[in-house]
C-alpha cells in the first residue's frame, strides 16, 4: 500500500477536492504549512457547502430561533422543544436528493437512517418519520422508476427499524426532472433532563466508536475514482451507501440503553464526512482537542488508508465521549446488541485533531481552523421581480376541471405511497396519513404530537417572500386543523446554484418570508438543513424550502379529522376568499399557465383565523375540519367528502366568478362541519370576532354539488382521486 | 393470565404487544430477551411482529434457529398457548410449529392497512370470543404475508378447522386467502394481521382485543 | 475453499419475483423470454480443505438455515 | 436456451444479508465460515438459439433491469 500522505499536493488535487485557490491559501495559512493528503481531504469536507454552510450561514443567522419552549435551537443534531410534563420533542429534517437520484432505493433508505440518527443521538426515541418528495413530471421517462425506488427505500428502512412513517407530501413538476428532492424528517421524544449534546469535555476521557464497521462507502471526491492507492483498483468504487436498518434498530436500542446510565458525556452520529466531521464537531463545541488512533477503528475492508477512514460515510455509526472507567459497562451493552465497540482515542488539551496510524502522526490540524476559519460567503443576489395580479380564465368544462384536479398527479390520493409505509407501528398513530397533519400520541399520556410538512414551490418561484411565508403558515394551519398548537419548525432548504444571483435571490427572499411568518406566529425554527446546487444542465429546481412543523395537543380525544362524519351537518367556511388564482394549481394544471402574483399571506389574519378554529376544536364544538390549500375550496370539499364517504350540497354566494370561488388559493381559510345549531353559534362567534364566515352547505348524499354548476357523483370523484397514482405506477416501465 | 413476549434483535412490535397484553390482561408481561431462554413459567407466549434479524435471508429464519425457540417449541408442545403475529407467524412456520411458509407478497409491495377478516373457526382457544361468521377489521403491515402450503396441507388445515382467519379480499396472494392458522392441537396460532394494533377506538377499533380475551376466557 | 449455493423455489410454488421480472422484461421490449425465476445466490468462504467434508457441512447449512425446504430447493458447487 | 444470471454486490459495498448469514451460521455452531455474501440468482428460459445474440440480449437485460449497476455486478452463464 502506498502511503497516501506521500502524494504531492498539486493544484489539480486541490481542485478535485472542491477547494478554490483562495480557500487553499487559507488552509496553508491556518496550518502554517502545506497540508498532507489526509489533511487536505479533511479540510475539503469540513469546508464543503454541506458541512460549512458557507453560502447560507450569513442568511440563516437572521432566522428567529427562540421561544420560551425552545430548549435547543439550531446548532445541535436536532432541535428540542418543551412539550410539558418534563417531556421534550426532538426533530429535524434533512435532504438526500443527489444519492436518491443516482440510486433511489438506497439513497432514500440511507436518508431515513441518517435523520433517525440525528434524533436518537440526542437521547430521543424516534416516534414518527415524515417524507417530503418532489419528482419530475409524470411523463418524464425516469419519474416512475424514481417514485417506485424512493418509496420502497423509505419504507424498507423505516418499516424495518420500526418507526412509523406517518405523513409527508409528494409533488410532480418538470423542474425536478433531473433533480428530485427527497427530504426526510424524524420526530422523537425524550425527558427534558435526559437530553444529550455533542460538546466533548474532560481531558483524557475516552473517545468511543460504536455501530457498524467502517468501509470505503461514499468517500468524497473524484480523487477516489482513480483508485491508485489500493490494490483493488479493478472497479470504480461506488459512492452510494447501502443502508442496514437492522443495525440501526440495534443501535437505537443500545444507545438508549446506555443513555439511561450516566456514562455518556457527549455523543454525535457520524453523518456526512463521517468520523471527521463528528470528531471535529465534538471537539470544537467542547473547546478541546482529539487524538485518534485510526488503527483501532473497526474496519470492514482490508488496507484502508487514514484518508479513507476519515472520509468514509459508512452508515449506522456513532461517536461518544464516555466518563472514564465506564468503558467496560458500555461495551457490555453494545456487545449484547451485537454491535462493534472500540475506544479509538482520547480528549486532549491541544485544541488539535491529531490522527495516528501505524505509530505515526498522519494528521495534525487546529480544530478551530477547521470550523471557524471555514469560508463564509455573502454571495451576490437579485430579488425575483414582483408579478402583477393575473386575470385567470374560467375552464371550458367545470366538472371536468374539478375531476382533472382531484384525480390528477398533484391532488390525488397518496395512498399508494403510504400503504407501503408501516404508519401504525408503536401503537400511537391516532391520525394516519391522508389528513391535514399526522397525530401521534405521546406514549402513555393524553397528549399528542401533530406533524406536517409543507411548501408550495409554485409560490416560492413566483414570489419567494410570499412563498416562504406561505410554507411556514401552511404547516401551522395543518397542525391547527387537527386541533393542536403549533410550536416550532424544522426545514430543508432545497435550492439551485447559489453562485447565480437570481437563485441566491430566491434563497434570501424565501428566508425573509419564513422569518416573518415564524415571528408572527410564534413558531421558531429549531433545526434544519440546506441543500444547494440542485440543478442539472444549468436549470435549477423551483425554490423548495420544505418546512416540517410540530405541534402539541393536550387532550388527544379532541382531535379533529377531515372526514365528514354525519349527513345533514352544516358546512362552514372560515376566512375570506379573494380573487387569487395567480400561481394556483388550477392555473398551472388546467390552463397550463404560470403567471400572476401568488396569494398574499397576511400573517395577522392567519393567526386570528387559526386561533379561532383551534379553539372550536379544543372546546369540542368541532371534530371535522380541513384547511384550504392547493386547489382551493373545491379541493378541500372533495377531500372531506371522499374521506367521509358522503357528498355535500353547497351554495356559494359571492361577487366572484364561480371558478374563482372554487379554485382560488386565498390563505388562512378552513372548512368545518357541525350540526346546524353549533354551526350557527360558530357563525355568530366568528362574526363577533370580525372573521369572515359563511355557512355554505350541507353534508350528505352521493353527489358533490356546488350551485348546480358542479355536480359529480361521489363514486366518480372517489375513483378519480384514488385511481391516479396506482394507475400511473402500474403502467409499463419505460 | 401471565404472559411472556419474546424479544429478538430487530423485533419492533414487542412494545405494542406488551402494551396490549397489559391493557387487556391487567398484568405486565414478562419481556424475554432471546438470550434469556430460561424464563419463568407463563400462561401465554407471544412472538411479536417486526423484523427480527432484519428479515435478512428469509423472514423469521434466523430467529427460528435461536436457542430460545427450542424452549418455546418445548413449551408449545407441552400445551402452552403460543401466539405469533406477523414476524412471529413467520418464525412459527420456520420452526415447523405451524405448517406452510410465508412468501413475498404477490405484488411485491409492503402493505400497511386495515383489512377485513372472516373468523373461520369460533370454537378455538384464540377465537371463541368472536360470533360465528364474524367479519372483523384488523390492520396488516408486512412484506411477506403470502401464505403457501401444498394442496394436501391446505385441505387438511381447512378440514380440521385449523384456519383461524381468512382475508375477505386477496391482499397478498395468500393461498385460499389464509391470514392465520393454528396447529392441530389448537394451542399455537400464527397470523399476519396485528390484533394488538386494534384494541381501542383511538386506534380505529377493538376487534383485535377479542382474540386476547378469548384466550383469557378459556384459561379462566 | 469457496461454496456457491443456489436456492430456488420448488416447482409448483408460485414465484412473484420471477413473474414480475418476466413482466417487466416483456414491457421493456425484450421478447423471447418464456419464463423467469428468481432465487438466492450465496457464497461462502470456507476454511475446510476436505471436499467431501465441506460438501456435507454445507449441505447441513442449507438444510438447517439457508433454504426453507417447504418451498425451496438448493444446490451446491464447491470450488 | 437457459440463462443463469448471478447478481452480486460490488466489492466494498456493504452486504448486511451476508453479514447476518455469517453470524447466524456461527451461532448455530457451524465453524469455519470466513465470509458469506448474498446475491440474486435468476434463471431465464429463452427462445433464442443463437448463443452470441442471446449473450448480448441477456447482457442488456442485466444492465437495464436485473442488476443495479451502481452497486451490483452480474455474470451470465448460458446453457
Ligand atoms: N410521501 C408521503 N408519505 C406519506 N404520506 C404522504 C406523502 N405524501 C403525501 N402524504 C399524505 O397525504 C395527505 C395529503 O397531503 P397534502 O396534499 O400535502 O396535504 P396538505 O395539503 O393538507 O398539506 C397528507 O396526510 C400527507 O401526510
Ligand atoms: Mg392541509
Amino acid at each position: 500500500m502506498t502511503n497516501v500522505n506521500n502524494i504531492k499536493i498539486t493544484p489539480e488535487i486541490v481542485k478535485e477536492h472542491g477547494l478554490n485557490e483562495e480557500e487553499y491559501a487559507r488552509i496553508v495559512s491556518a496550518m502554517g504549512r502545506e497540508p498532507n493528503y489526509t489533511e487536505l481531504g479533511i479540510y475539503s469536507v469540513m469546508w464543503s457547502e454541506h458541512c460549512s454552510y458557507k453560502s447560507s450561514r450569513f442568511h440563516l443567522k437572521k432566522l428567529p430561533t427562540k421561544a420560551p419552549w425552545v430548549i435547543q435551537g439550531p446548532g445541535e443534531n436536532a432541535g428540542v422543544i418543551d412539550i410539558g410534563d418534563g417531556q421534550a420533542a426532538i426533530f429535524k429534517m434533512e435532504s438526500h436528493n443527489h444519492p436518491s437520484y443516482i440510486e433511489p432505493y438506497q439513497g432514500a433508505a440511507t436518508g431515513v437512517g441518517g435523520i433517525l440518527r440525528d434524533v436518537f443521538t440526542m437521547g430521543a426515541r424516534p416516534v414518527a418519520n415524515m417524507n417530503a418528495l418532489r419528482f419530475g413530471e409524470p411523463d418524464h421517462p425516469k419519474t416512475r422508476h424514481l417514485v417506485s425506488g424512493v418509496v420502497e427505500g423509505i419504507g424498507g428502512y423505516g418499516n424495518c427499524v420500526g418507526v412509523p412513517t406517518v405523513g409527508g407530501e409528494t409533488n410532480f413538476d418538470a423542474s425536478y426532472n433531473g433533480n428530485i428532492l427527497v427530504n426526510a424528517m424524524t420526530v422523537g421524544l425524550a425527558d427534558t433532563d435526559k437530553i444529550f449534546y455533542c460538546a466533548a469535555a474532560g481531558v483524557g476521557n475516552p473517545v468511543v466508536y460504536v455501530g457498524s464497521k467502517t468501509g470505503r462507502d461514499g468517500i468524497h471526491g473524484a480523487t477516489m475514482a482513480s483508485a491508485e492507492f489500493t490494490e483493488d483498483s479493478e472497479e470504480k468504487r461506488p459512492t452510494v451507501q447501502v443502508g442496514d436498518p437492522f443495525t440501526e434498530k440495534l443501535l437505537i436500542e443500545a444507545c438508549l440503553e446506555l443513555m439511561a446510565t450516566d456514562a455518556i458525556i457527549a455523543i454525535q452520529d457520524m453523518g456526512a464526512a463521517g468520523l471527521t466531521s463528528s470528531s471535529v464537531e465534538m471537539a470544537s463545541k467542547g473547546g478541546v482537542g482529539f487524538e485518534l488512533n485510526l488503527d483501532n477503528v473497526p474496519q470492514r475492508e482490508a488496507n484502508m488508508t487514514p484518508y479513507e477512514m476519515c472520509l468514509s460515510e459508512s452508515q449506522e455509526r456513532m461517536l461518544m465521549v464516555l466518563k472514564p472507567g465506564r468503558e467496560e459497562m458500555a461495551k457490555a451493552i453494545f456487545e449484547k446488541w451485537e454491535l462493534d465497540f472500540a475506544v479509538i482515542g482520547e480528549i486532549t488539551d491541544t485544541g488539535k485533531l491529531t490522527l495516528k496510524f501505524g505509530g505515526e502522526v498522519v494528521g495534525d490540524m487546529p480544530i478551530n481552523s477547521l470550523v471557524e476559519d471555514a469560508p463564509e460567503y455573502e454571495r451576490p443576489y437579485v430579488y425575483t421581480d414582483k408579478r402583477d395580479a393575473a386575470d385567470v380564465a374560467a375552464p371550458a368544462d367545470l366538472n371536468k376541471a374539478v375531476l382533472d384536479l382531484i384525480g390528477g398527479p398533484n391532488l390525488c390520493s397518496r395512498r399508494w405511497i403510504w400503504e407501503q409505509y408501516d404508519h401504525m407501528v408503536m401503537g400511537d398513530t391516532i391520525q394516519r396519513p391522508g389528513g391535514d397533519a399526522a397525530v401521534v400520541r405521546v406514549h402513555g399520556t393524553e397528549k399528542a404530537l401533530a406533524i406536517s410538512t409543507d411548501v408550495t414551490p409554485r409560490y416560492c418561484y413566483a414570489d419567494p417572500q410570499q412563498g416562504g411565508r406561505q410554507a411556514v403558515a401552511e404547516t401551522w394551519r395543518n397542525i391547527t386543523a387537527v386541533g393542536a398548537t403549533p410550536l416550532a419548525i424544522t426545514n430543508c432548504l432545497n435550492f439551485g446554484n447559489p453562485e447565480r444571483p437570481e437563485i441566491m435571490g430566491q434563497f434570501v427572499g424565501c428566508l425573509e418570508g419564513m422569518g416573518e411568518a415564524c415571528r408572527a406566529l410564534d413558531y421558531p425554527i429549531v433545526s434544519g438543513n440546506v441543500s444547494l446546487y440542485n440543478e442539472t444542465n444549468g436549470s435549477g429546481i423551483m425554490p423548495t424550502p420544505a418546512i416540517g412543523g410540530v405541534g402539541v395537543m393536550k387532550d388527544n380525544e379532541k382531535m379533529a379529522t377531515i372526514a365528514f362524519k354525519n349527513a345533514g351537518e352544516a358546512i362552514v367556511l372560515i376566512g375570506e376568499t379573494k380573487d387569487e388564482l395567480g400561481a394556483s394549481l388550477y392555473q398551472k394544471q388546467i390552463l397550463g399557465e404560470d403567471a400572476g402574483a401568488p396569494p398574499f399571506v397576511d400573517l395577522d389574519i392567519e393567526r386570528r383565523n387559526g386561533d379561532f378554529v383551534r379553539a372550536l376544536i379544543e372546546n369540542g364544538q368541532v371534530s371535522t375540519c380541513h384547511d384550504l390549500s392547493d386547489g382551493g375550496l373545491i379541493a378541500a370539499l372533495a377531500d372531506m367528502a371522499i374521506s367521509g364517504g358522503m357528498g355535500a350540497d353547497v351554495t356559494l354566494e359571492s361577487d366572484l366568478q364561480l371558478h374563482t370561488s372554487l379554485f382560488s388559493e386565498s390563505q388562512a381559510r378552513y372548512l368545518v362541519a357541525a350540526d346546524a345549531d353549533t354551526a350557527e353559534t360558530i357563525r355568530k362567534e366568528a362574526k363577533d370576532a370580525g372573521i369572515p364566515v359563511a355557512v355554505i352547505g350541507t353534508t350528505g348524499g352521493d353527489t358533490l354539488s356546488v350551485n348546480g354548476d358542479v355536480s359529480i357523483a361521489m363514486s366518480e370523484l372517489t375513483a378519480a382521486h384514488e385511481g391516479w397514482l396506482p394507475n400511473y405506477m402500474a403502467k409499463a416501465a419505460e | 393470565m401471565k404472559s411472556a413476549v419474546i424479544v429478538f434483535p430487530g423485533s419492533n412490535c414487542d412494545r405494542d404487544m406488551a402494551v396490549a397484553l397489559e391493557k387487556i390482561t391487567g398484568q405486565k408481561p414478562l419481556m424475554v430477551w432471546h438470550q434469556d431462554y430460561d424464563f419463568d413459567k407463563v400462561d401465554f407466549i407471544a412472538l411479536p411482529g417486526g423484523f427480527s434479524y432484519g428479515d435478512y435471508l428469509r423472514c423469521g429464519a434466523m430467529s427460528a434457529r435461536s436457542h430460545i425457540m427450542k424452549e418455546v417449541i418445548k413449551r408449545a408442545e407441552d400445551g402452552v398457548p403460543t401466539f405469533g403475529v406477523c414476524n412471529g407467524f413467520q418464525i412459527l412456520t420456520e420452526t415447523g410449529l405451524l405448517p406452510g411458509a410465508l412468501m413475498r407478497n404477490a405484488n411485491l409491495h409492503f402493505v400497511c392497512k386495515d383489512v377485513k377478516l372472516k373468523v373461520e373457526n369460533t370454537d378455538s382457544l384464540f377465537t371463541n370470543g368472536y360470533d360465528e361468521g364474524a367479519e372483523i377489521t384488523i390492520p396488516v403491515a408486512h412484506h411477506d404475508g403470502n401464505y403457501f402450503a401444498d394442496a394436501d396441507t391446505l385441505d387438511r388445515l381447512e378440514g380440521e378447522g385449523q384456519v383461524a382467519f381468512r382475508y375477505a379480499d386477496d391482499i397478498n396472494g395468500a393461498q385460499r386467502r389464509i391470514a392465520g392458522v393454528m396447529n392441530a392441537k389448537g394451542n399455537v396460532l400464527g397470523m399476519m394481521p396485528h390484533p394488538e394494533r386494534m384494541i381501542e377506538p383511538a386506534l380505529g377499533g377493538s376487534d383485535g382485543r377479542v382474540m386476547f380475551e378469548s384466550v383469557m376466557n378459556r384459561l379462566g | 475453499m469457496k461454496a456457491r449455493i443456489f436456492v430456488t423455489l420448488k416447482n409448483g410454488v408460485l414465484d412473484p419475483q420471477g413473474k414480475a421480472i418476466e413482466h417487466a422484461l416483456g414491457n421493456m421490449g425484450f421478447g423471447g423470454v418464456d419464463a423467469a425465476r428468481q432465487g438466492k445466490y450465496i457464497e461462502l468462504d470456507l476454511q475446510a480443505t476436505d471436499r467431501a467434508k465441506a460438501q456435507e457441512e454445507v449441505d447441513a447449512m442449507c438444510r438447517k438455515l439457508l433454504a426453507n425446504t417447504v418451498i425451496e430447493n438448493y444446490s451446491i458447487e464447491l470450488e
